[in-house]
């Protein structure tokens, strides 16, 4: 069994990325967001369990579920909401919206593209110079269920089974894509069959459950760093919320939802952590609300901080 | 027109009724359906009860049936190439983009096959690829973007833009007539803030005509799309203070109509140039680039260009306001012309 | 056994096509072409076996070796060869290059499009349009092993899946894409693996057995003319000269173009025809004799054509 | 400069050797990638003995080894974007395209992703494509493209178009040492038809020059790429009907040298604006359009602007020529605007 300080450190990170989410969601419903953004909830066993899992030096291009990526990996709640309101705080200072240019390559964190899935050859190249300089590093890249009918999901694991390149995708599969489910995205939900036909190694795991997450993330990045070339990693969890802010996702069953919101990945962690005596539930309550006050704190940062200034349009568009 | 009304209509008021520029589009492509079988609905979430991420296709696949309105997977380059193939046999496809600024992931399909297809051997390719475009609304560089004019350069496409309800329902019945590849660019801040009358039934606006939207003796303002709004309010302002400018809507982009743009422009003998997309070799290039060569004799000044700045749209509001041209900004750059 | 006649047939358009390539790489090497072109040697089999295949309302969109899909379907040599020369009589009246552009819908051909591998989204269409109408009839689209490492490739494979769509996709896996051997390509060459993956049926069959390759052809447009959704046929050959007329190819192991010599499509349909007393060496001598007179018929008549007329310049951009 | 030699060369004769446009291009790639050993190759094709398919690489693998040399499966879009993690980490790959017409392939890597990176949040992408352009060697619509204007109007990106052995290799250098996604455009038809004096070992072009190749008060002739050639062959003509031109050639596209080009629109009063690329909405508007606003009072004569026709590049010689600008056709195109 894993370390009990690591598991209750996962679900510390687990709360931060709900807190986080929770006080986003609130804000943005009632108008003290700016533009839009996606909710995080169903994705926190994932983007935290990949976070842990992976090495210091090691480079992540997470999608948009990944927040709790960027929090374990250093980045401040400050810093992303900073982002999210359109401040010269986040990492973007107001040039990119959302979650989207959220890079901090001091973190090892390439900041999301919108275009779907362009993070995956970015994350290929990441790779791909590890393996020239020789260094024993692993790039890791997140991709939606819907990022998987795009061809270069498919040009990317090519061309890392043929350069057997240290590189770990990491697929999300929450069932839908914006409106679409799965069965109307692709015939077979399988994906590690497809990572396989391509010579790439693939594993399922339950991308509810944190532990099995970090597990298959930490065997599959190991064995990457050891050159034994690319993991594909096929994490099943349910997208709890809409696409994103605006969208009341009416499409969704509510009996689907019902059912995931019973293995909800909090709930799961905290259940076996109390079960397993490896934390009380006064000391997760503890957890909770801790990451509760550092997001208020967060979130009166990023509000206090400062807009960029219009005159600075143009600075930066070249290096 | 009421809503973010600068006083101008395009169809007679007793001709129709007042509705959204969204709703305009929604209402000409189920008239399309309704009048050609051949056409039919496609791109990402565009069917079902959803409707697509702007509910421009909502309720059409209650209407006309799923075979007709189709969901696509994450796939804008075999999608649109899929949409191609359609048309070659025969039908016409409506293909969505979920932004225009995802069209660039369908670019190889669009400028190498779509375009070059009638020409290389002459298979009609009678598709449209709506895209919603345009920013100013804090949707950050890949939900904000303008990219006509990559279509504009490439040889056998058609491109519009329209700025009013009228025009979006008529040029796209247009479009989808037309039996070339059009690319049809929505602005979405017009989406729901615009309104206007729009007549019933059958009406169509034919591919290759400006619209002159006022007329002025001093100097004319060429745009399209969400710029004519800010032009004609420009011009209003102007007008108050005895300035006096004509206003041309280009309409479609490719094939421009250099009548009019040449014939506006010699009248007034002062041109500006305005488009929301980036100004640096923009679609406005091409205006101006007409203009000095064609109608050079009837210059009284320079041909002012405005545009978006040479930069990613930017998300945070001061950015996003620097970036964009505006009334404010085109009224001033009008009145130094008119001062020349 | 199939039909005699059918058989025969088979190997005189293999050898009309062996005569046209011939005769083109003669000239071209003379200098008597007009910019390049691609031998067809090696691929005869794949493409005269599929084309008799298919029925006269299916549609092909056939890649650049595939010569003997657009004679099988009725585009003469005179046009073809028309084509290649610039001339106003090709299909593409001198506004298309070399085996580009060859596009007749009347005789259900769609024209090729040099960037790989976009003859199979429009093929997806094509084949979506007679589900949409309910028709009998089936797109055939051809691509080679290279176009398989592209993204395109996959997207056309999983939505066919998700739609059931008529289409058969024939792999012409002939080892190299240009310079490049298969091993540098993909870590698997296992295509039928990858098509199954998305769940398309998946078949893998002698390129060089012309009678193979038709029954293969065969059946895969009758399970998708019947409704049976995609197929997919990986055809394995060797491309026998380089990868165009100016390719000498040095990087291909002289070994292996000797191996596959012995597996010439021509050579090894006549033995077999005479072997099973099918033909007569002197009948089959006799088709080659016709096929060779066809074609220096066809030279002649393209070479007599006239060019385009330089003020069509702008004609036709438009429909 | 021999073979199709106008005349004109970019270095002192006793500086280097005439060496081909390819061979400059050549060994610039093998000294930059002797200097800097971040620098690699990698496209289709490229590696091995073989070279790629204009043999621009050959020779590089044996001498820097296969890891920096890489053969890549066909797959523009993803090779692309991993050339951009690349430079993200600190590596400068220079990606060749077999040919730019495929760059259309790649396009959202380019456009989208390397383009914006840094303006969105810092990452510096040092990469550069190379891109196999241009045509009037009979090579049909998928061979012979001149896509520079999608991307000069794409923010972020750094564009440019030698004209001269000497330019081909100073600039490539100055592209793989640029912190920023730099698109090098190479004249297919150069490749071997023209020779000039290259200095040996270190040569670098500044990014943003353009280059006065002569002067002549009557007009001015701005081009770039294998139009240079064709526009001094056209002045040399000019001259010995007293007419003097003056040819500035733009080697960077992007950003523009708008301070030569104004300077030498002003200078005399006249311009012509060539690129073999499509005329409408080309890069030449631009240029056209920058005069037409800020060189406006200098301007003694309309803006003339010639370029490749709004079709598909032709295949048959007689389409292709016409379809193409040429020394005949700028000589006549200014002997017009010389009598205005
Ligand atoms: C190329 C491209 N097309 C369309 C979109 C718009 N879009 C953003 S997210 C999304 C759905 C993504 O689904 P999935 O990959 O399953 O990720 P999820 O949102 O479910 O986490 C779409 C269609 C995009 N970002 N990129
Ligand atoms: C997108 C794209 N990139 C590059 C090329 C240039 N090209 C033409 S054919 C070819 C090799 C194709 O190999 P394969 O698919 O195996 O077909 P083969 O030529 O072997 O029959 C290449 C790289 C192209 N046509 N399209
Ligand atoms: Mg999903
Ligand atoms: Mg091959």
């Amino acid at each position: 069994m894993l370390d009990a300080r690591l598991r209750t450190d996962m679900y510390a990170w687990m709360s931060l990325t709900r807190a986080f989410d929770d006080q986003m969601v609130a804000m943005w419903k009632s108008g003290r967001g700016l533009g839009g953004t996606f909710s995080q909830r169903g994705h926190e066993a994932i983007s935290v369990g990949v976070g842990m899992a992976m090495g210091p030096d090691d480079v992540a291009t997470p999608m948009h579920r990944d927040l709790g990526t960027y929090l374990v990996r250093g980045m401040t709640p400050e810093r992303i909401f900073g982002n999210l309101l359109g401040r010269a705080t986040g990492p973007s200072q107001g040039r990119d919206a959302n979650l989207h240019g959220l890079g901090d390559l001091s973190l090892g964190i390439i900041g999301f593209i919108s275009h779907i899935p362009q993070a995956l050859p970015t994350a290929l190249g990441v790779a791909m110079t590890f393996r020239h300089r020789l260094e024993p590093r692993v790039a890791v890249t997140f991709i939606g269920d819907g990022g998987t009918t795009a061809g270069a999901f498919h040009e990317v694991l090519n061309m890392a089974a043929v350069w057997a390149a240290p590189l770990v995708v990491v697929v999300e599969n929450n069932q839908y894509a914006y409106s679409t489910p799965l069965n109307q995205q692709m015939a077979s939900a399988d994906i590690v069959a497809k990572a396989e036909a391509h010579g790439v190694l693939g594993t399922r795991v339950d991308g509810n459950d944190v532990e099995a997450v970090y597990l298959a993330a930490r065997d599959s990045i190991e064995r990457a760093r050891a050159g034994g070339g690319p993991v594909l990693i096929q994490a099943d969890t349910m997208r709890m919320l809409g696409h994103a802010i605006h969208d009341g996702a009416e499409y969704v069953p509510e009996g689907l939802l019902a059912d995931w919101e019973q293995r909800d990945p909090l709930r799961l962690t905290r259940n076996r952590l109390v079960e397993q005596r490896t934390a009380t539930p006064e000391a997760l309550d503890s957890l909770d609300r801790a990451a509760a006050s550092r997001i208020q704190q967060a979130v009166a940062a990023a509000e206090a901080a400062p807009f960029p200034d219009g005159d600075s349009l143009t600075d930066g568009v070249y290096a | 027109m009421t809503g973010n009304n600068f006083g101008f209509t395009d169809a007679p008021a007793s001709s129709g009724r007042e509705i959204t520029y969204l709703e305009a589009i929604a209402e000409s492509i189920a008239h399309e359906m309704e009048r050609d079988p051949n056409v039919l609905v496609l791109g990402e979430d565009v069917g079902g009860d959803f409707g697509g991420a702007f509910k421009v296709t909502k309720g059409l696949a209650a209407r006309f049936g799923d075979d007709r309105v189709l969901n696509t997977p994450i796939a804008e380059l075999s999608f649109t190439g899929m949409a191609t193939g359609m048309a070659l046999m025969g039908l016409r496809p409506i293909v969505e983009m979920q932004f225009a600024d995802f069209i660039s992931t369908a670019f190889d399909s669009i400028v190498q096959f779509a375009a070059s297809t009638h020409y290389r051997w002459g298979g009609r390719v009678p598709w449209v690829v709506r895209a919603p475009s345009d920013g100013g609304i804090r949707s950050g560089p890949y939900h904000s973007q303008n990219p006509e004019a990559w279509f504009v350069h490439t040889p056998g496409l058609k491109v519009v833009a329209p700025a009013t309800p009228a025009d979006a329902k008529g040029l796209l019945a247009a479009a989808v007539r037309d039996d070339n590849p059009v690319i049809y660019f929505e602005a979405k801040p017009l989406y729901r803030s615009i309104r206007g009358h729009v007549p019933d039934g059958e009406h169509v606006v034919p591919l290759g005509e400006a619209s002159i939207r006022r007329t002025g003796a001093d100097l004319t303002i060429i745009t399209y799309g969400s710029m004519v709004h800010e032009s004609m309010a420009a011009a209003g302002a102007l007008e108050s203070d005895g300035i006096g400018a004509t206003v041309v809507d280009l309409r479609t982009l490719k094939p421009l109509d250099t009548d009019t743009i040449l014939d506006a422009a010699a009248a007034t003998g002062k041109v500006i140039v305005v488009h929301a997309a980036n100004r640096l070799a923009g679609v406005g290039a091409e205006v101006a680039a007409l203009i000095a060569e064609h109608a050079f004799e009837s210059l009284d000044g320079p041909v002012v260009r405005l545009g978006g700045a040479d930069t990613p749209v930017p998300f945070s509001p001061p950015l996003e306001d620097a970036y964009r041209p505006n009334a404010a900004r085109i009224e001033s750059a009008a009145r130094r012309l008119a001062e020349w």
